[in-house]
């Protein structure tokens, strides 16, 4: 026999005015299973919560329910009230007599009635709620990062600097990701590398950092706090440990006409290659694609002139294993290339070139030194035309949304024209000029009048070459749609930030989810921007969506805050209501089939497949087995199990079944 | 497959060359086609600019008959009418109230199950895999295939070919031996719409498309178009008078050359019609 | 139907609601002091994909005349799917009721997501009107009464 | 000696299995016959007689237990044992023998992916069994299609038969076996045999080979395999999936497509 408190609250005038509160009470206190029931004017004030606290003492109550507000509004209150009196937080239930009663009917006895009839379907619940504890789960306080462009490398310090382990995993052979590619940066026009380099280092040398070049994640198993991860490192073809990076390698190697993938195809590069001379490790590695040793087991030049003897051509890709407690993922995005534009050439015209080419000819480390000259026969363009929105805000180009950093960039391009190109001519064809941002607008007016930029407001329509020039043949919309039919001699474009080629592969490892252009979905787009729906797992930087420096900064260190507030628990504590698959005694063991279908249905992953074996450890019955960590409580699974054989804490069969039947059961 | 041949005016009038030519072609190779019987105008440039429902009723009836009359699909060469008929059809398909009140003005409902292809089409599906044994001597020229923008537009409602830069006729040209060129003019105006009221106008867009497929090396142009084959080939006068040295480049309707290809006779395919003579073989 | 004579009939109306959108869309109507019938009961459930065909089942052999079932609008579930999964639980489910000759008009299903007050408060009151018109569910009352009393209104 | 037996020998004797589960003669009729050795496997036939779901006892332990089983598969029967495999319900090296498509000879099918691709190149076409019946069901007003089942269902007796007959009713503890709650009333009464049909039903939803093991069970002849049936015709029309075909992952209920279509959640 249950001994269950109800406490009907008042709450002022609120529920007062309309429900006889008192004969709420005394019905309730009629109820079967009811040892005490009483109602009081501020059931959540202090007083109100002490009599709470003394009605468990006093009547060694095993269950509370208490008629006030909407749960969602003082649950927490009350179960913490009932705590501290000795109850488990558990056996109390909120009785939602105001926002579901008082205040959406009139005063009068149905009002009355129904405010009986929801206490006592609350009475039937709680008396088949059980004790529940919190969930403890351990955390592994070390973090994979994977990507090492500036959000990796951000979130990466800022873990490492709160005294956590990171693993920082890059796929290429050096850290640095886009942010490394560009010449200088809107809008202070400050040199991209100066700021980053002495990041790249600090990565390198930071004793709380393992980084892992030229490796990608091969799977990942395991859930918040508990992950692990298996990291194929691709074979280098040396040895790091005796390579000390002189780079004889690179200037003897025979192989020099592959383009150069950091000067996005407008530079060559070696088949042993450092990507670039200030690449973190500034050791090379070998592009077996490319090699000849590779390709018809010839030459070799790299091993006879290595003074150290550190190539292995034999070297194999290895897997190694990682326990990590978080994740953030940082792997960026990338560019259309020109091929995408049948109207703009279909990447045949070698002059037209995208915004990321544009900035290897103005950056000081590119193919040209930093002097824009146009790819086709090396000479300064007299007229250039950038065009913004190239793909972007296009949905028949299958992208509408704005790639954000482009308007920026393209001013900024212009500009860097201007100023390298004296007398030189620059056209901007643009949709609108998305300048939001700390100094953003300023900076594109500061183009516009100051280095006297021509922007266009139209689109282009089409570009062809003609007697060596690139005729871009658009309209001006702030002329009345004039057609403007342009004579260049170079043409940058703008084109979208798109999601990075394996997203959706990597997603699927992760098991997080993606949009339709595959970058990847945060939990909420606003209240938990870095965080996924699959808990211990974060996301930074333009893998979520195209973003600039700043934000991306931003959101990577909005990730570490993540992941050090996770590591700064103890271990992991979470709400019990969660599901929980039957166990019996044997040979039973459970009731559950094992048909696992109930995996299909969970959205988290959460459901696992454990092996009851007898004692020679022979298998005699896979069930199902809901991973306390992963499972957040929906009760997909429960409504799906065909035997009943998951059940939900907290809102279990027995319970939901009760207070159904009770509600219903004062009926005539 | 039952096919339905819709002429519409033009191919009736100032494109009789065409008729015959698409007729000739389908003939050689052994295709039927049947004429959809009492059709009548698809309403093209006056009716939308007009009245939405008239523009939809008139293509819907021509529609509604071929539906009737069984045809699978209907085979409509003038890019204009396939343009006319291709957004009734999308209209009707997305507004039940119009096709409603559209069905009760014409007084037969049309369900969508007429399947509407453009010649392009047409010879992809039906010709391509009958041309290799057929051809008699090779096309070997260098062509500017000019589509015009009736025939790729707007592409949310055709869904043919590549928006910017169609293929479907290059492709057929490459099967008859020919050599098509790579040019920018492809789905360029000719100015069809003001062929009347602004010749000035249509010399001009005219001749940007003539001059740069002649600089290019072209030998002909290729259409599939009434319109721009009338714009192109009957107002070179016009079009002369705007390129710094005039041009004799000819304009030839696809199935024209095909039918060069397969062998026949140049009365056969109309090509003494032409303003501008085809010496090509 | 046999709705003569039952001007004093009030529907009893069971709601089966997630936690997250519907019935958090219900304490707004609340919170807006928006009134409506007071025929309802709610029961709030973490997600609809919790709500167990049985439980409607339940609820009529227990004496409700309509049931509401309402949780987030697709796409906007906290837990992701748990709607879409309800979805097409009550598609199969409602079909079937149908083949057995079950009154699926007094199942109502709804999405209400938690900015929905207004949307809550007309539900209830349009189902609430629409059981009326409908009449007690005594069809399944008598069943359900198999072994008991007769069914007090018949 | 015919071919079946020939090669039910060959199975035992190579050890691909140890046991045939099988069909043999029995007054005219067919009935299950399960064969460990050499010495049995003259009894086994394989005909249209046999209609039995022999499927059934694969999921039974006191059958397959410390077995390697071969089973003389009709085409029902390897559709259940495609359906248990994807429930991870096929004991493990289970193998099947099958007419061939002509009927004359004899196929082994070793894997479930052989299974899978003889089942997957004969649909299963439900829709001229029962026309008749289910066509009167439909035409009937809601109130009608009401006192039918409801005439049906006081029939019931509650033995469960078609639970037992059914290859994929293989809970180790069934709903209604279930007490805490209660959800289905165990005695015979109208609404509790109603219930249990409901919850069977949706509980085969996407499941069902239509094999009619149910139907030929019931000692009462209620026409229950009519709900299978029809659930099974409106899966297909609403979510494309063919009755009796079975989903690479997941289940009906177990899966969805945020594009699912419906017209009464408003």
């Amino acid at each position: 026999m249950s001994k269950i408190g109800v406490f009907i609250c008042h709450c002022g005038e609120n529920i007062g005015a309309t429900v006889d509160c008192a004969k709420v009470a005394e019905a309730a206190a009629s109820m079967e299973g009811v040892a005490f029931a009483t109602d009081y004017k501020y059931m959540c004030s202090d007083p109100g919560q002490t009599l709470i606290k003394n009605a468990i003492r006093e009547h060694r109550l095993d269950g509370v329910v208490v008629g006030a507000c909407s749960p969602r509004m003082h649950e927490p209150t009350f179960r913490k009230a009932c705590a501290e009196a000795g109850l488990n937080p558990y056996l109390c239930e909120i009785a939602n007599l105001r926002e579901h009663c008082s205040w959406v009917h009139p005063k009068g006895d149905d009002t009355t009635e129904k405010a009986i009839e929801i206490v006592h379907g609350l009475v039937e619940k709680v008396r088949r709620n059980s004790p529940l504890t919190p969930i403890h789960v351990p955390i592994t306080k070390k973090a994979l990062v994977i990507g090492g462009g500036i959000a990796g490398i951000q979130a990466a310090l800022d873990i490492a600097n709160c005294g956590h382990k990171v693993i920082l995993v890059e796929k290429e052979p050096s850290i640095g990701g886009h942010m490394s590619q560009l010449s200088e940066t809107f809008p202070t026009l400050d040199c991209s590398q100066c700021i980053l380099t002495p990041r790249m280092v600090e990565v390198a040398q930071h004793p709380n950092i393992t980084l892992y070049t030229y490796a990608e994640l091969d799977s990942l198993s395991g859930f918040i706090g508990n992950f692990e991860a298996k990291i194929r490192l691709k074979a280098k073809s040396i040895d790091e440990s005796l390579c000390t990076g002189c780079g004889l390698c690179t200037t003897k190697c025979p192989q020099k006409k592959i383009p150069s993938e950091f000067n996005a195809g407008l530079g060559r590069r070696t088949a042993i290659y450092v990507p670039f001379p200030q690449a973190v490790p500034n050791k090379p590695v070998i592009d077996k694609e490319h090699c000849t040793h590779y390709r018809t087991g010839k030459c070799g030049v790299c091993e006879k002139v290595c003074p150290t003897h550190a190539i292995r051509f034999g070297q194999e890709d290895r897997i190694i294993n990682e326990q990590v407690g978080a994740v953030v993922v940082t792997t960026g995005f990338n560019v259309l290339g020109t091929d995408f534009f049948p109207e703009y050439g279909y990447g045949r015209y070698a002059d037209v070139i995208t915004g990321l080419q544009f900035e290897r000819l103005a950056s000081a480390s590119g193919p040209t030194l930093g002097e824009i000259r146009r790819p086709s026969d090396g000479k300064v363009p007299e007229k250039v035309v950038f065009i913004a929105c190239c793909g972007s805000r296009d949905p028949a180009k299958g992208i509408p949304y704005c790639s954000k950093i482009c308007c920026m960039y393209t001013a900024k391009h212009a500009m860097l024209y201007q100023h390298k190109v004296h007398g030189g001519e620059s056209y901007v064809f643009y949709m609108d000029i998305r300048a939001g941002g700390k100094n953003y607008e300023e900076f594109v007016r500061r183009a516009i009048e100051e280095d006297h930029v021509n922007y266009v407001r139209g689109r282009v329509a089409r570009i062809y070459e003609k007697e060596g020039k690139l005729i871009v043949k658009g309209v001006d919309t702030l002329l009345g749609a004039t057609p403007v039919e342009i004579e260049a001699d170079m043409v940058v474009l703008a084109t979208a930030g798109v999601s990075n080629q394996g997203s959706e592969e990597l997603a699927q490892k992760l098991h997080i989810s993606y949009d339709p252009y595959k970058f990847f979905a945060e939990a909420h787009p606003k209240l938990r921007p870095v965080e996924t729906n699959t808990a211990g797992i974060f996301v930074a930087g333009a893998c979520q969506a195209p973003k600039d420096i700043p934000e991306t900064v931003a959101t990577a260190s909005g990730a570490a805050a993540k992941v050090a507030a996770l590591f700064s628990q103890p271990d992991l504590v979470r709400e019990p209501l969660v599901a929980v698959v039957n166990r019996s005694a044997p040979p039973v063991f459970s009731t559950c089939v094992g048909c696992f279908m109930c995996q299909t249905a969970c959205p988290y992953q959460a459901i696992e497949r454990e092996e009851i074996k007898d004692r020679s450890g022979k298998v005699i019955k896979v069930v199902a087995k809901v991973n306390p960590g992963l499972c957040q409580g929906c009760g997909t699974c429960v409504a799906f199990c065909r035997s009943k054989s998951i059940d939900l804490q907290g809102f279990s069969n027995q319970q939901m079944f009760a207070e159904v039947e009770a509600l219903l059961e004062t009926t005539n | 497959m039952n096919t339905g041949f819709y002429p519409g005016c033009s191919l009736n009038g100032t494109s009789r060359e065409y008729n015959e030519s698409v007729r000739a072609v389908a003939a050689e190779l052994g295709l039927k086609l049947t004429e959809i019987d009492d059709w009548n105008c698809c309403g093209a440039t006056a009716a939308h600019s007009m009245s939405r429902e008239l523009s939809v009723a008139l293509p819907a009836r021509v529609l509604a008959l071929a539906e009737r009359q069984g045809f699978d699909e209907v085979l409509v060469p003038c890019a204009s009418c396939y343009n006319r008929l291709s957004v009734a059809a999308h209209e009707l398909a997305r507004d039940e109230e119009l096709a409603a009140k559209v069905g009760a003005a014409v007084g037969m409902a049309y369900s969508g199950k007429v399947r509407i292809v453009n010649v392009l089409q047409y010879l992809q599906e039906h010709a391509a895999q009958l041309l290799p044994g057929k051809i008699r001597h090779n096309f070997a020229h260098r062509v500017a295939c000019y589509y015009g923008c009736l025939l790729v537009r707007p592409h949310k409602v055709l869904g043919f070919d590549r928006l910017e830069d169609p293929q479907s006729m290059d492709g057929m040209m490459r099967a008859i031996g020919a050599e098509p060129i790579d040019w920018a003019f492809k789905t360029e105006c000719c100015g069809a719409g003001l062929s009347v009221s602004r010749t000035d106008l249509v010399g001009k867009l005219s001749a940007n498309i003539l001059g740069d497929a002649r600089d290019r090396g072209a030998e002909a142009v290729v259409v599939a178009c009434p319109m721009c084959h009338s714009n192109l080939d009957m107002r070179r006068t016009a079009i002369n008078k705007c390129l710094d040295e005039p041009t004799d480049i000819p304009v030839l309707y696809i199935t024209q050359a095909i039918g060069l290809a397969l062998g026949l006779s140049r009365k056969a395919l109309g090509l003494q019609r032409h303003i501008v003579e085809v010496k090509l073989q | 139907m046999s709705n003569d004579n039952n001007s004093a009939f009030e529907p009893r109306i069971i709601a089966f609601v997630c936690n997250w959108c519907t019935y958090a869309g219900a304490d707004l109507t609340g919170t807006s002091r928006i009134k409506y019938a007071t025929n309802v009961r709610i029961v709030r459930f973490p997600c609809t994909g919790r709500i167990d065909f049985l439980l409607l089942l339940k609820a009529f052999a227990s004496g409700a005349d309509g049931i509401i079932v309402s949780g987030c609008h697709p796409n906007d579930c906290h837990y992701t799917s748990g709607n879409f999964h309800a979805r097409r639980r009550w598609m199969v489910f409602r079909s079937l009721l149908d083949t057995l000759g079950i009154d699926t008009r007094r199942i109502r299903y709804s999405w209400v997501s938690a900015a929905e007050g207004a949307k809550w408060a007309d539900l209830v009151n349009d189902t609430v009107a629409t059981i009326r018109e409908l009449g007690p569910y005594n069809e399944y009352k008598k069943v359900a009464d198999y072994l008991g009393k007769e069914a007090g209104d018949e | 000696m015919n071919n079946l037996t020939e090669l039910a020998n060959k199975l035992l004797g190579d050890g691909t299995a140890t046991k045939v589960i099988g069909y043999e003669e029995a007054h005219g009729k067919t009935r299950p016959c399960f064969c460990t050795e050499a010495a049995d496997t003259g009894r086994l036939v394989l005909d249209e007689r046999c209609t039995n779901n022999i499927a059934v006892y694969l999921t039974k332990p006191e059958i397959v237990g410390g077995h390697k089983v071969a089973v003389t598969a009709t085409l029902p029967v390897l559709r259940t044992m495609v359906q248990l495999a994807m429930e991870n319900q096929l004991p493990d090296g289970t193998t099947a023998i099958v007419s061939t498509e002509s009927g004359e000879g004899l196929a082994v099918l070793p894997t479930v992916g052989d299974m899978e691709r003889v089942v997957a190149g004969t649909p299963l076409d439900i829709s001229g069994k029962e026309r008749e019946l289910r066509e009167r069901l439909k035409a009937m007003s809601r109130e009608e299609r009401w006192q039918f089942w409801l005439g049906e269902m006081s029939r019931c007796i509650k033995c469960y038969a078609c639970r037992a007959a059914c290859p994929l009713c293989y809970c180790t503890r069934c709903i209604v076996d279930n007490n805490c709650p209660q959800w289905i009333q165990p005695w015979a009464s109208p609404l509790a045999s109603m219930e249990w049909q409901i919850s069977r039903v949706m509980h085969m939803a996407g499941r069902c080979v239509a094999c009619g093991a149910c139907k030929q069970a019931c000692p009462m002849g209620i026409p229950i395999h009519l709900l299978t049936l029809s659930l099974a015709e409106d899966i297909q029309n609403e979510f494309g999936v063919a009755p009796g075909s079975v989903m690479d992952h997941g289940n009906v209920l177990s899966t969805f497509k945020p594009g699912d279509k419906e017209d009464f959640i408003r």
